[in-house]
């Protein structure tokens, strides 16, 4: 680790970390009283729920739905009881869900019962999970030294999973670390997971559970010919976080976007029914060692990124906070920031250092997800293959962890395989050719660079204590955050939060907790 | 008298192009040599094949320079005229001395885009680039539906309102999926015969008027556009049809 | 079987290609449209000028993507056969069991021309990214008279030193310079009567083996060449003519 | 200026400017002893002789041939002695030759008046030059803050003077502070300079004064329009250095590319001829003030820029004292370096950087002349554009005083207009973003920057050392520079050398050497 380049006040950082838990402690405890449709069928997915009926209907859809207000008792209960009921196995009893069979009608058996059958699905669960973990690690370590830092990322967006497929071994071949496949736009507001392997998308490739296999197994194919461990991503925030979580578990995605804040301001999602969904996905994440990136980078494309850095730091310490309290470690947290100012500012590549850098100095252990040019793109694809040279430049200087490629044509398309090319011919250059920089220069005591960052931390401290006092949810409804206004009770999905009941019971969620060390 | 052009590179009517692209095909002497020959198909001459790299094991990857003999009228180029457009004070003044009451706007980024800062330099009050947005316009009632809107709700909303003209962004296009969308709004305003009781404007990076007209709409607005020339077209619409 | 072909963007068979010139056209919405309709020219669809930007008062440079329908049958293209060239042992061997003597070999950088390093590559000792250079070569005589040599002394170095072959290197090309001075060379070895006594070689990043034939040379060289390339070519060629 | 980033042994500085003046010490010795057909054409022409024959000989060269060896006694006797004579103007004795009078016959008139006719005449000049230079003083002062730091330079080269006039405007709107007209392929192997406008060149345009007028012409008029002064910069190196210094200083050139290295090493040139007439040409850029451009760059086309970085570093000592000695102060001395490693060389960019700040603190007051990447250029336009942003910021960042801005397409074609357009465009945008980034680092003490520069240091020293004892004109036999071997009495030109006789008359060189302080 680089030691601090920009002298900030060890005592102000301690200040933000306070607060920030000040600030999640009332949403913490609304997230506690409630579950989501959402985070029901997760664990009906992680227990074996799978499928779909007739009209293309998930299986854990199917049983939500059929469920009402029940699901304040967890669905889990009614599932469970239905393969005791009916003595099937999963696979049997999700057959008969698809067909029609409506298990919440059926008389619940004993809870002991329900709880050890329960506790059983659980561990095969974890099993499976623990496999992928294990699987994971031995291969990065094995192929450690071929990975590029940071870590390349590329997206495909097809909209056709076998495309991606092409697309993405290609981008592997060519260096890329970590291939994400972006979703279609739209699906994150769909209140399900749609269903088996997919070729039509806009924007993008649906998130499905096969498709997720199909790209895992394309990625392990290239990676062990290269001799590399290639990292899946793909995408949870939206109304199925946790769902989308679980689905990754099991398919051995390795990073996963997750931050409700993103899905608040940016898909008018219902800031109750995310923040929700948000804990149990992380704790998801936080046991399948998932690496969850955030996304405060997107702030920056609406609110200007000189003016407006400190909103960036204070999510990221809020968002730091959310994820501990899901049993995160930082070394699963990519926090998002980006590369976002106006090409036109004099020594704008001076604040964007500082920036970075401070956010390096921050989150020592964080991979922090660093995000390339994107607002002030044109068609001069020329120009915009500079700017995101200067971006790969301080990505290497600031040491982050994971790097976004930028593309030429970001104004103009989503990739063309030669753009993501490109990209990569342009990141490998940067990083190799200025390899020890970061190690072989010093700030000016006082310069731009340390003033800046000291600024935007002091905006940022200010900033906390504005949220702290008018809370969380009012902050967002009041634009505080990318200069966007959500109402609380607006947007998608807040029909889908419960309130638990007393006796709420939830197999996964008690493993996970003690699992992850959140059980007090 | 023609006026006839040629692309230039250093000398008057050389021609000279620069092109990039991918063929599906694996890197080698014979993927240069295709890479040549289709330069030639598109009328090129004096074709280099600079640069090529292997994409993949079925791609490839070149960067070609040429010179084409292709030459292209200038004098018989027309334009769409961009009518020079009024700017805040006088369009305001225009409706008031010709429409005599507020005009109402109702603007989306509709279907599943959710693209807002276009629709938002049109509409918002601070607007876009030192140019006052619609909502700030004394004499124009501006209300900005956001993004995501569906079209059926768009269009709930402008009843409502008793709306003038509806505004429709659309940034996302891959796929053509903008095409459809668009398409949609206007089968929904025919179906329920609205479409000749509201002006109808689109717009987004990727939007050119040709388009915007082509697909059933009054005008289309690409990138750098600024609130008045939607603002003035809108205005000077209005009063065309009414006489 | 035809094996069509397209340029590739992101889906099979689209056929985008990035494009960039300069038009001699003040900037504006008519040279932009300019742009876009001599895209159209050259045989693309879908034509999106990205990017335009004024040079000077009359000049503007673009920024295009476009979509050509044009394809190319991938099997019916020929590449002028890159014999598999013998490596620095084999040549060497390849001489000493069939021209039983040292072959000579003088090489320059003609006419006008300054760049040495070209020829360097292909004849110093030390040769070019581990490539042996003819200098080295024990069954070869070569003589590098360096650059900016007349081809009347070139020549006259070749007749003196009884060589087998000439080598000629060409790097500047602009205004056509190389034509000229590489069609020079032919028509004094042709007025001496030497040219088919001689294997005349060239050489250069814009040379092509297709130009150098045209021009009366027995072969051509382009980028990435290495010495046992046109070293194999001389001493297979020396022995062809024999036989 | 900067401080020292460096950290670089003064001693071992003073050392190296030591043996710089123990090596140039013997040249001049033989520089002061000889004259050349160039100077006496040179001196010919500052006294006011022009025109060309009906064969196009140009005046000053068809004296010269008719003095034949007589050349040892100064051509000016002649010249002058001719217009006493023949009771001529100027004007009058010009057209007279060019039809056909030899002037070497005719009878020589008093040397007194001969000498007092030449002063008149050198007043003539130096009353030119000195308006020259006035104008250009007023004009830089007054437009300054218009000015690029470091000054844009790009060329043009299109072979007609009347294209280049377009092709500079627009370069100029476009940014540039500095136009260099490249001369045709061959110019500087003739000897003799052409005459008039022309409108056909290889790779460049023909210098002639009449060129140069129509430069200077449009540069003035497109300055004056955009408010800054656009400096003209064109080519002395060759077998005509002092008469091009001479046209140069009469139509107000700004810069000289000026190094007889250059013109030994790369085009073949005699080396004792081009060393006197380098003396020379470099007095009549000194008394003009014109920034003089040393080539060392070139070197790093035929050797290897890492490892023989020491043998640029060298000949910039080398180059500074031979500077000195023609009465050039170091503000005159645009030294040349260049940006020529291996792209692929992990940490590049910062021995690039080292080199060039090295250079910057080696020689604080030269404006320094650095070179963009040519020599790994390749046909990938986009991966040059990079590779020209990286040579950009360490340009800026180690406060060059003159950019020549690489071209996309170096590896391909002489530059077209656009992609002039973009070096400038790439050029301007890494200069306002990185401004101050120079000021707000410092450099790791003992790390890797500081000792890449402290070993070229060492290994320029061991290299001085190594001339010393050979000798400059052994040395270069033995291709200590460029791996290049030049024979002491081979290459072109060296029949144009002639010993001085003890009468020798020179009337401009003895008034500069007054008016630049160089008699002792
Ligand atoms: C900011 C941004 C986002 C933000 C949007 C935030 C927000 N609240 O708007 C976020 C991060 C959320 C986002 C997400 C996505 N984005 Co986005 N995004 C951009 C980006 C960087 C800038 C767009 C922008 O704000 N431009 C500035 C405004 C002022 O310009 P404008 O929209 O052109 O508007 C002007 C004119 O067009 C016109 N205008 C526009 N609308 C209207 C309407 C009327 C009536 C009138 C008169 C005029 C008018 O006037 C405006 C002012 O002059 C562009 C890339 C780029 N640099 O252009 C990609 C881009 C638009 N995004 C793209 C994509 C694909 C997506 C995603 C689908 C990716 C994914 N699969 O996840 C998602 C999902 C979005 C969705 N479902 O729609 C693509 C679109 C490709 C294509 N042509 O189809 C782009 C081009 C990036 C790329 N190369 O892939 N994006
Ligand atoms: C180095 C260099 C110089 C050096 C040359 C030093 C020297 N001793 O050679 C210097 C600085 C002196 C120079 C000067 C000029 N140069 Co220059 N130079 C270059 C540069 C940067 C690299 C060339 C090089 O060394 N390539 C490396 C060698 C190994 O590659 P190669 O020559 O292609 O050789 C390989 C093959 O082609 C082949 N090959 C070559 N010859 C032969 C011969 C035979 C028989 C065979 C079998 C194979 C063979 O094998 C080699 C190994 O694979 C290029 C730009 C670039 N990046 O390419 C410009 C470039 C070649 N130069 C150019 C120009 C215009 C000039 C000048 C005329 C500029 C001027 N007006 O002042 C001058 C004058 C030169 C003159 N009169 O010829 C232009 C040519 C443009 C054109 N297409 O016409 C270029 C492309 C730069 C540009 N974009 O403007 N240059
Ligand atoms: C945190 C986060 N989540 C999700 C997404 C993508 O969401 P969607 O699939 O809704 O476009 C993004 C995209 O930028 C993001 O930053
Ligand atoms: C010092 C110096 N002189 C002259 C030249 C150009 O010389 P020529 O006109 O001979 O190409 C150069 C080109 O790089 C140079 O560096």
């Amino acid at each position: 680790m680089t030691q601090s380049k920009l002298n900030l006040d060890k005592d102000k950082i301690s200040r933000a970390r306070e607060l920030s838990k000040q600030i999640t402690r009332p949403v913490n405890d609304y997230i506690e009283k409630h579950t989501t449709v959402a985070i029901e069928r997760a664990t009906l997915r992680m227990l074996g729920a799978d499928g779909v009926t007739a009209d293309d209907v998930p299986v854990p859809n199917a049983i939500v739905s059929a469920l009402g207000d029940n699901i304040q008792y967890g669905a889990s209960t009614y599932y469970v009881n239905a393969l005791l009921r009916k003595n099937m196995t999963v696979e049997q009893l999700n057959g008969a869900i698809a067909n029609g069979l409506d298990i919440s009608q059926l008389e619940l058996t004993d809870m002991e019962l329900i709880r050890q059958k329960a506790e059983e699905l659980v561990a095969a669960f974890a099993h499976r999970v623990k496999g992928n973990v294990a699987y994971r690690t031995s291969k990065v370590t094995e192929y450690k030294e071929k990975e590029n830092a940071p870590l390349l990322y590329l997206i495909v967006a097809t909209g056709n999973i076998f495309e991606d497929v092409k697309q993405a071994q290609a981008a592997a071949r060519q260096g890329a670390d970590i291939i994400a496949v972006i979703r279609t736009t739209g699906q994150s507001l769909l209140d399900f997971v749609p269903y088996g392997a997919t070729t039509e998308g806009f924007g993008g490739t649906y998130a499905t559970q096969e498709n997720f296999k199909i790209m895992r197994k394309a990625l392990d194919e290239v990676g062990n010919e290269i001799g590399k461990y290639i990292r899946l991503v793909n995408y949870c925030s939206g109304l199925c976080m946790p769902e989308i979580a679980a689905m990754g578990a099991i398919e051995r995605l390795d990073m996963m976007l997750n931050d409700s804040m993103y899905g608040v301001l940016f898909r008018d999602i219902n800031m109750y029914r995310t923040f929700v969904d948000q804990k149990f996905s992380r704790m998801i994440n936080a046991f399948a060692e998932i690496v969850i990136n955030s996304g405060e980078d997107n702030y920056l494309t609406t609110s200007d990124a000189y003016e407006k850095a400190y909103t960036v730091t204070a999510s990221q310490f809020i968002n730091e906070q959310f994820a501990y309290d899901s049993g995160l470690p930082a070394k699963l947290m990519g926090l998002g920031h980006a590369f976002e100012m106006n090409p036109q500012i004099e020594n704008g590549f001076l604040y964007e250092m500082a920036q970075a850098q401070m956010a390096r100095e921050i989150f020592p252990e964080a991979p922090l997800k660093y995000m390339p040019p994107t607002k002030y793109m044109t068609g001069d694809v020329f120009k915009g293959y500079i700017m995101n040279a200067m971006f790969n430049f301080i990505a290497k200087s600031t040491n982050q962890g994971i790097l976004l490629l930028g593309m030429l044509t970001e104004a103009i398309h989503t990739p063309f395989m030669q753009d993501r090319f490109l990209a990569v011919e342009n990141a490998r250059y940067i990083l190799n050719n200025t390899k020890d920089f970061a190690n072989d220069i010093e700030f000016k005591k006082d310069g731009i660079m340390q003033t800046r960052a000291q600024n935007v931390l002091d905006e940022t401290i200010e900033f906390l204590e504005q949220i702290n006092e008018k809370g969380l949810f009012d902050s967002i409804e009041q634009k505080l955050f990318a200069e966007v206004s959500r109402p609380k009770h607006g947007g998608k999905g807040f029909d889908g939060v419960k309130e638990k009941a007393d006796n709420y019971f939830n197999p996964v969620y008690d493993y996970l907790e003690v699992e992850l060390g959140l059980k007090k | 008298m023609d006026n006839m052009i040629r692309p230039y590179g250093d000398t008057m009517n050389d021609g000279a192009v620069q092109l990039s692209f991918t063929l599906p095909v694996p890197h080698s002497a014979k993927a240069d040599e295709a890479a040549k020959q289709y330069a030639h198909k598109l009328g090129f001459e004096e074709v280099e094949v600079v640069h090529s790299n292997p994409l993949s094991e079925d791609f490839s990857f070149f960067v070609v320079y040429g010179k084409s003999q292709l030459q292209l009228d200038y004098d018989k180029i027309e334009v769409e005229a961009v009518e020079k457009s009024m700017d805040f004070y006088e369009v305001n003044n225009f409706i008031k001395e010709n429409i005599k009451r507020k005009v109402v706007v109702v603007g989306a980024c509709t279907g599943t885009d959710a693209h807002t800062v276009g629709i938002d330099a049109i509409m918002n009050m601070k607007g876009f680039d030192q140019h006052y947005g619609l909502e700030r316009y004394p004499m124009m009632e501006a209300y900005n539906l956001g993004a995501q809107v569906p079209n059926e709700e768009l269009i709930r909303k402008a009843m409502e309102l008793n709306a003038d003209a509806i505004l429709v962004s659309q940034v996302v296009t891959q796929k053509e999926v903008h095409i459809q969308n668009m398409t949609d709004l206007i089968e929904l305003l025919e179906a329920e015969g609205l479409r000749s009781k509201l002006i109808v404007c689109a717009g987004g990076p990727r939007i050119s008027n040709k388009l915007a007209l082509e697909l059933g709409y009054d005008v289309g607005f690409g990138r750098g556009t600024y609130p008045e020339n939607v603002a003035s077209f809108i205005v000077e619409k209005m009063v065309e049809r009414n006489s």
